[in-house]
């Protein structure tokens, strides 16, 4: 198991946002957790990745206890996210976002320094080009992120989750609010990721999305999963479907 | 280093140099226009007059002496042209602002002796202006001529450097004299936080200490600051003889003293110069009663009276009668100065120096051969009846 | 003659450029609303006079001590204020730049309080001293082009990116393995490095500070050269150094009567402010909108 | 004895800072950007009291009800001129701020201009003779002050949550999405918190133009010492700016009877700096939307 997550657990207040979570993802596999709104679903990445702190509970990656650490040394230890509402830097340009996301002792400045007067810079481009031919976002590299379309931000995004050194992608919502044939690409560019032998987690509410993607499937309902399984058995389960008919 | 370090490099470097030299180009132009084509009327109708430069705060808080000594500057300066000027040739004032703070003075100074020439700057006002126009003028031999510094730092600033106003070492020494002499034993200092104040304040409790008083409260409040209850709640619990009320301007002091008086302090206080105003009169009234205070000490001469009625007439009640005196004083020595030597600085300095018994409308005086005046010029007054009366 | 009072103010105008540009590394290229910079100034100013005149450290000594102190406090401010954001920064960073005036004007024994330091000398370079102004606005012109090179290095470099990252959002910045909280240190002790030097080169020129040097309206001057020129713009903020230094200097040419003069310098100040904040957010030459 | 002076002379500053500080949270709560302009407002205010009573000879009672039209009036256009339009673009309350910061220089001046820079008294009441209260020497004025603003604290109380009008400014200052959904007209409201925060920095100045006197730039120390009493209170809260300025007021009174007494605007400036460090809410505020995260 490549990351494992034991009894996480936060209170707002009175509401259990995560209550005993514990889920255990494979590696190479599409894991798909779903579960109708505010059943914890982004809590529960938020948690993972330390945008929020947890009351208990333990998040292991790759045998590394993960759980106190900082959000920054999370993402560094190899955990990838995406944001349901797209987080950019609109003042950048394409290129300059999968720059950051590529490189990984940019925040050192005199090292930075030192190859700026010295040596020459690493050229990221051929790399950066083939994320994007990855995630089709065909639009020139020095296009300002306030620029783009709305699509074209969901992919940018994907695209530096995809750029940043990880060893697991978690997807937020990956196809939220976008129109029925950028939804068929983005499912295509998961297959493609998955045949890349990526590890991939995505949040979903929407139960048939999943089905014909997903390898596994967490539901989660009030903070707690309730069923796990193939699609095929989650599809049938009781449970689950009176979670989301009475959701 | 590789090529693109250079190029940002050049680039930045280049601009910045550019952009620099651009800039110098304009302004010569503007200041070339404005000077032979006359863009500012003025430069060109006193061609022929005998320029002098004012350096005084005219905005921020000690705005009202800038104000004060640029009205009693002007007064002088009309006198002599409607008289005909010096040598034939009118008075030109061109007063900057010095803001009371080292680079604005400078700025103003570097104004003044670069672009409009002058060889003579009254000012600065502010001790701190003074101090930092001293290192400019200086080396360029230009005359700074202070009336209204107290810093004893300036005594030693440079050769051109004069002024008609009592140091701090001239005065407080005798503050702490006068109060040992009337047997008070127990002294209650009030400052406020400003770099005259301050000065008279460490060299008051120096000589007072060595007279053998001693020092019950030593309150200080903010420039600025409007509420002195608590500090003088301290001075109360010290218990002192006498206070020694050492605000910066006419107006702290008057409120600080109705403060006192409110708060049902009775031990009598003694100041220096403030009460000179009318102002503080006005503002203080039955609470600076019975005050006792060092102040310059003919200004009740003719001349002076004089110069006061006029200056009630056109400007309105002076800050303070003091600083109007040795504005306008100071404006006559220059001219008497100038009589002589025309614009040659070295012989003015000269002259300067051998001034001895100048009758000026605050006394009688001449400059030391540091250019501080050369007469303490000091009288202790009390206020009776809302008036001050000279005690001797 | 003139020249000498331009080179008077181009001397100034080379000191208030390092200031602005490095204020704007903070305020433009990082997003961290500091107005606490003139308290950096004012330390720089303070720390080279006192480490020269009363310990008698050789002045190059003196000015890099200057900066690196300064920078120090740079990274005792961002530590301090790490969880606040928007205007509350801004508030707080304010607050800092009083706590720093009130220790300027209290702390006598060091500042000399209100009576502020006179007679500082200009500066030695073993054995060779600055003799005139010319001399000094070669020195300010040398030093105020490294520094903003290298402040354009760093800001166009890839750590300069990671600066704009974290300005835009920081939690998106975070989420991809950077630490912003370091980051914002380095940068405002960057910028406090170098409002540090600028304020050395001051208090060298002017040869004499108090605190009023260091007071709030100084902060306003300085952040409306900035806003002017154009936030993360050091060109910018370069041009517009010469416009908010320059423009109330030609106003002593003009027939304007002295007891406006000093008000009406304000006026103009304030003017252009609001006029760029309502109707030009991106100053002059900046390219990113003030929000 | 002392102790009962020093509580009065804590109540008294307080006082003043607390008429500052209760227009300028008045203005926060509702639209939630510094007005940091407000300080020149209270030295408007006063200045237009010295115009029209002891330059036009106005009567008093007249002179401060015109006073306090226009303050409203000027509190009104400043808002419409300057904040409603940059509001409207959508900038972060840091331009607003810095936005009052030149709106505050700029007025500034303008009174210098226009009034000159010396100082102005108003000496309507003359000199009084302190009272005796309780060991405590107070006089009439201050009396007045202290008396004053208590009844604005209560009144603003009353105002603030009885009334209709003001049941919807406290609307807006908990969330100003939701009330432009339930129908409150949010223009309306941001205009009247500026005209009644303008008329509260009116009898501020009225009563410190009294009380102390006038200078062009009373209005910066003004509104440092008043947002100071707003943050150690709480500048989300009418009643706890008001009750911070008191703190205020006590702890620099109580702190400069132990300390030197050059100490006290630090006292000021260094509880401003702890506490929006560590409690930027003001001890009655609650910790929403002021920090990361």
């Amino acid at each position: 198991m490549i990351l494992q997550i034991t009894n996480l657990t936060k209170h707002y207040g009175g509401i259990h946002a995560l209550d005993k979570c514990t889920l255990d993802i494979a590696p190479k596999k599409i894991t798909a957790i779903i579960g109708p709104n505010g059943s914890g679903k982004t809590t529960l990445f938020d948690a993972i990745t330390k945008l929020i702190t947890v009351d208990e509970g333990r998040v292991v990656l790759n045998g590394k206890d993960i759980t106190n650490m900082n959000d920054y040394d999370i993402a560094k230890s190899g955990i990838s996210r995406t944001f349901q509402q797209v987080r950019l830097f609109k003042n950048l340009t394409i290129k300059e976002h999968l720059e950051i996301a590529l490189r990984v002792d940019d925040e050192k400045l005199f090292k930075v320094l030192l190859n700026k007067v010295f040596i020459k810079e690493k050229n990221n481009t051929h790399k950066i080009k083939e994320i994007l031919a990855l995630v089709g976002l065909d639009k020139p590299l020095e296009t300002y992120a306030s620029d783009l379309s709305y699509g074209q931000r969901k992919l940018l995004d994907l695209a530096i989750a995809i750029a940043k050194p990880h060893t697991i992608l978690l997807l937020d919502e990956p196809v939220a609010g976008v129109n029925p044939k950028l939804r068929v690409e983005i499912v295509n560019i998961i297959k493609k990721l998955k045949s890349l032998g990526e590890t991939i987690v995505l949040i979903e509410h929407d139960m048939n999305f999943v089905m014909g993607l997903a390898d596994t499937v967490f539901v989660l309902e009030a903070g707690r999963v309730i069923a796990n399984g193939k699609p095929s058995e989650i599809q049938n389960n009781k449970r689950v479907l009176e979670a989301y008919l009475g959701g | 280093m590789n090529k693109k370090f250079d190029k940002n490099f050049w680039y930045v470097f280049g601009t910045s140099v550019g952009i620099i030299v651009v800039a110098v180009l304009i302004v010569m132009m503007i200041v070339d226009l404005s000077t032979t084509k006359g863009l500012t009327g003025q430069v060109i109708k006193n061609k022929d007059s005998i320029k002098l430069g004012l350096i005084t705060p005219l905005t921020g808080d000690a705005a009202s002496f800038g104000q004060a000594e640029l009205d009693a500057t002007n007064i002088a300066i009309d006198e002599i042209n409607s008289k005909g000027g010096v040598n034939g040739r009118l008075l030109q004032l061109i007063p900057e602002d010095g803001r009371c703070n080292g680079r604005d003075a400078t700025s103003a100074a570097q104004k003044l002796i670069n672009i409009d020439k002058v060889r003579i700057i009254l000012g600065g006002a502010c001790s701190g202006e003074t101090l930092a126009i001293a290192p400019i003028s200086e080396p360029s031999k230009i005359i700074l001529f202070a009336a209204f510094s107290s810093s004893p730092k300036i005594s030693d600033a440079g050769e051109y450097i004069f002024r008609n106003s009592p140091t701090d070492n001239d005065w407080a020494p005798i503050m702490a004299e006068t109060l040992t002499k009337q047997g008070y034993k127990k002294v209650a200092v009030v400052t406020e936080n400003t770099d005259y104040a301050m000065g008279v304040r460490d060299i008051f409790k120096v000589k007072f200490k060595e007279l053998g008083g001693t020092i019950v409260a030593d309150e200080v409040y903010s420039q600025g600051s409007k509420d002195f209850r608590t500090q003088i709640l301290k001075v109360k619990d010290g218990n002192p003889d006498v206070i020694f009320v050492n605000p910066q301007d006419d107006v702290s002091g008057a409120l600080l003293a109705k403060q006192l008086r409110e708060l049902g302090v009775n031990t009598p206080f003694y100041s220096a110069f403030f009460l000179s105003s009318p102002k503080a009169i006005e503002l203080a009234g039955s609470a600076v009663e019975g005050a006792t205070y060092l102040d310059v000490r003919d200004l009740s001469t003719n001349a002076g009276k004089a110069l006061i009625e006029e200056y009630k007439r056109e400007k309105g009640t002076p800050v303070s009668e003091f600083i109007i005196g040795a504005n306008y004083d100071r404006v006559y020595i220059i001219k008497g100065a100038l009589e002589k030597c025309s614009e040659d600085t070295t012989c003015i300095k000269n002259y300067l120096y051998t001034i001895k018994n100048y009758e000026g409308v605050i006394g009688t005086y001449g400059f030391k051969s540091n250019g501080d005046m050369d007469t303490v010029f000091l009288s202790m007054k009390r206020i009776v009846n809302g008036t001050s009366i000279v005690l001797e | 003659m003139i020249e000498a009072y331009l080179i008077h103010l181009l001397i100034l105008v080379g000191i208030y450029s390092v200031l602005a540009v490095s204020l704007n590394l903070a305020l433009g290229n990082t997003g961290l609303m500091n107005m606490g910079h003139i308290a950096f100034f004012g330390i720089g100013a303070y720390t080279s006079v006192i480490f020269t005149k009363d310990l008698g450290v050789p002045f190059f000594a003196a000015f890099l001590i200057a900066g690196l102190l300064t920078s120090v406090f740079g990274f005792i401010l961002v530590y301090a204020t790490r969880k606040l954001r928007g205007d509350y920064l801004a508030l707080a960073t304010l607050g800092f730049s009083f706590v720093i005036y009130s220790l300027m004007l209290n702390w006598s024994s060091v500042t000399r309080g209100p009576l502020g330091i006179p007679g500082i000398s200009k500066p030695c370079f073993f054995g060779l001293c600055i003799a005139n102004n010319l001399q000094y606005l070669i020195f300010v012109l040398i030093i105020s082009a490294i520094s903003i090179a290298i402040m354009y290095i760093i800001v166009n470099s890839s750590f300069g990116k990671l600066l704009a990252a974290t300005r835009d959002d920081d939690i998106g910045l975070r989420a991809l393995g950077k630490n912003t909280f370091m980051l914002k240190s380095k940068a405002l002790m960057i910028s406090a490095f170098f409002a540090g030097i600028a304020g050395s080169l001051f208090a060298h020129y002017i040869t004499y500070i108090d605190p009023s040097s260091f007071m709030l309206s100084e902060v306003i001057l300085i952040f409306t050269i900035v806003i002017v020129g154009g936030i993360a713009s050091i060109k910018g903020s370069i041009v517009s150094t010469f416009l908010i230094i320059l423009i109330p200097e030609l106003l002593r040419f003009l027939n304007i009567p002295s007891s406006v003069l000093g008000p009406a310098r304000q006026i103009i100040y304030a003017l252009i402010l609001l006029v760029i904040v309502l109707w030009r957010p991106k100053g002059l030459f900046g390219k990113i909108d003030l929000e | 004895m002392i102790l009962a002076q020093l509580i009065a002379n804590s109540i008294i500053i307080g006082s003043i800072y607390a008429l500052v500080a209760a227009g300028f949270a008045l203005v926060y709560s509702t639209n939630k950007f510094m007005h940091f302009a407000h300080g020149v407002m209270v030295a408007f205010s006063g200045y237009m009291l010295f115009l029209m009573f002891s330059i036009l000879g106005v009567n008093f009672y007249i002179s401060c009800f015109i006073t306090l039209i226009l303050a409203g009036l000027l509190g009104w256009i400043s808002y419409r001129v300057v904040y409603e339009p940059l509001q409207k673009r959508k900038s972060s309350n840091v331009i607003l701020l810095i936005a009052s910061l030149g709106l505050l220089i700029l007025l500034e001046n303008t009174l210098m201009i226009f009034f000159g820079p010396d100082i102005k008294t108003i000496n309507y009441f003359g000199i009084a003779k302190g009272i005796d209260i309780l060991g405590a020497i107070v006089t009439p004025i201050q009396i007045a002050i202290i008396i004053i603003t208590l009844v604005l604290l209560v009144g603003l109380y009353f105002f603030m949550n009885k009334s209709k009008i003001g049941r919807n400014m406290r609307a807006v200052a908990d969330n100003k999405e939701l009330t432009s959904i339930t129908g409150i007209n949010y223009r309306s409201i941001a205009d009247l918190s500026f005209i009644i925060g303008s008329v509260l920095a009116g009898i501020a100045g009225i009563l410190i133009a009294i009380e102390q006197n006038l200078t062009p730039a009373m209005g910066t120390g003004l509104i440092i010492k008043g947002f100071t009493g707003a943050v150690i209170g709480s500048i989300m809260s009418v009643p706890g700016s008001i009750i911070g300025s008191y703190i205020l007021g006590f702890a620099e009174n109580f702190g400069v009877w132990f300390l030197p007494s050059e100490y006290k605007d630090a006292i000021a400036f260094i509880l401003l700096f702890i506490f929006l460090l560590f409690k930027p809410n003001g001890l009655f505020g609650v910790d929403k939307g002021v920090r990361n995260k």
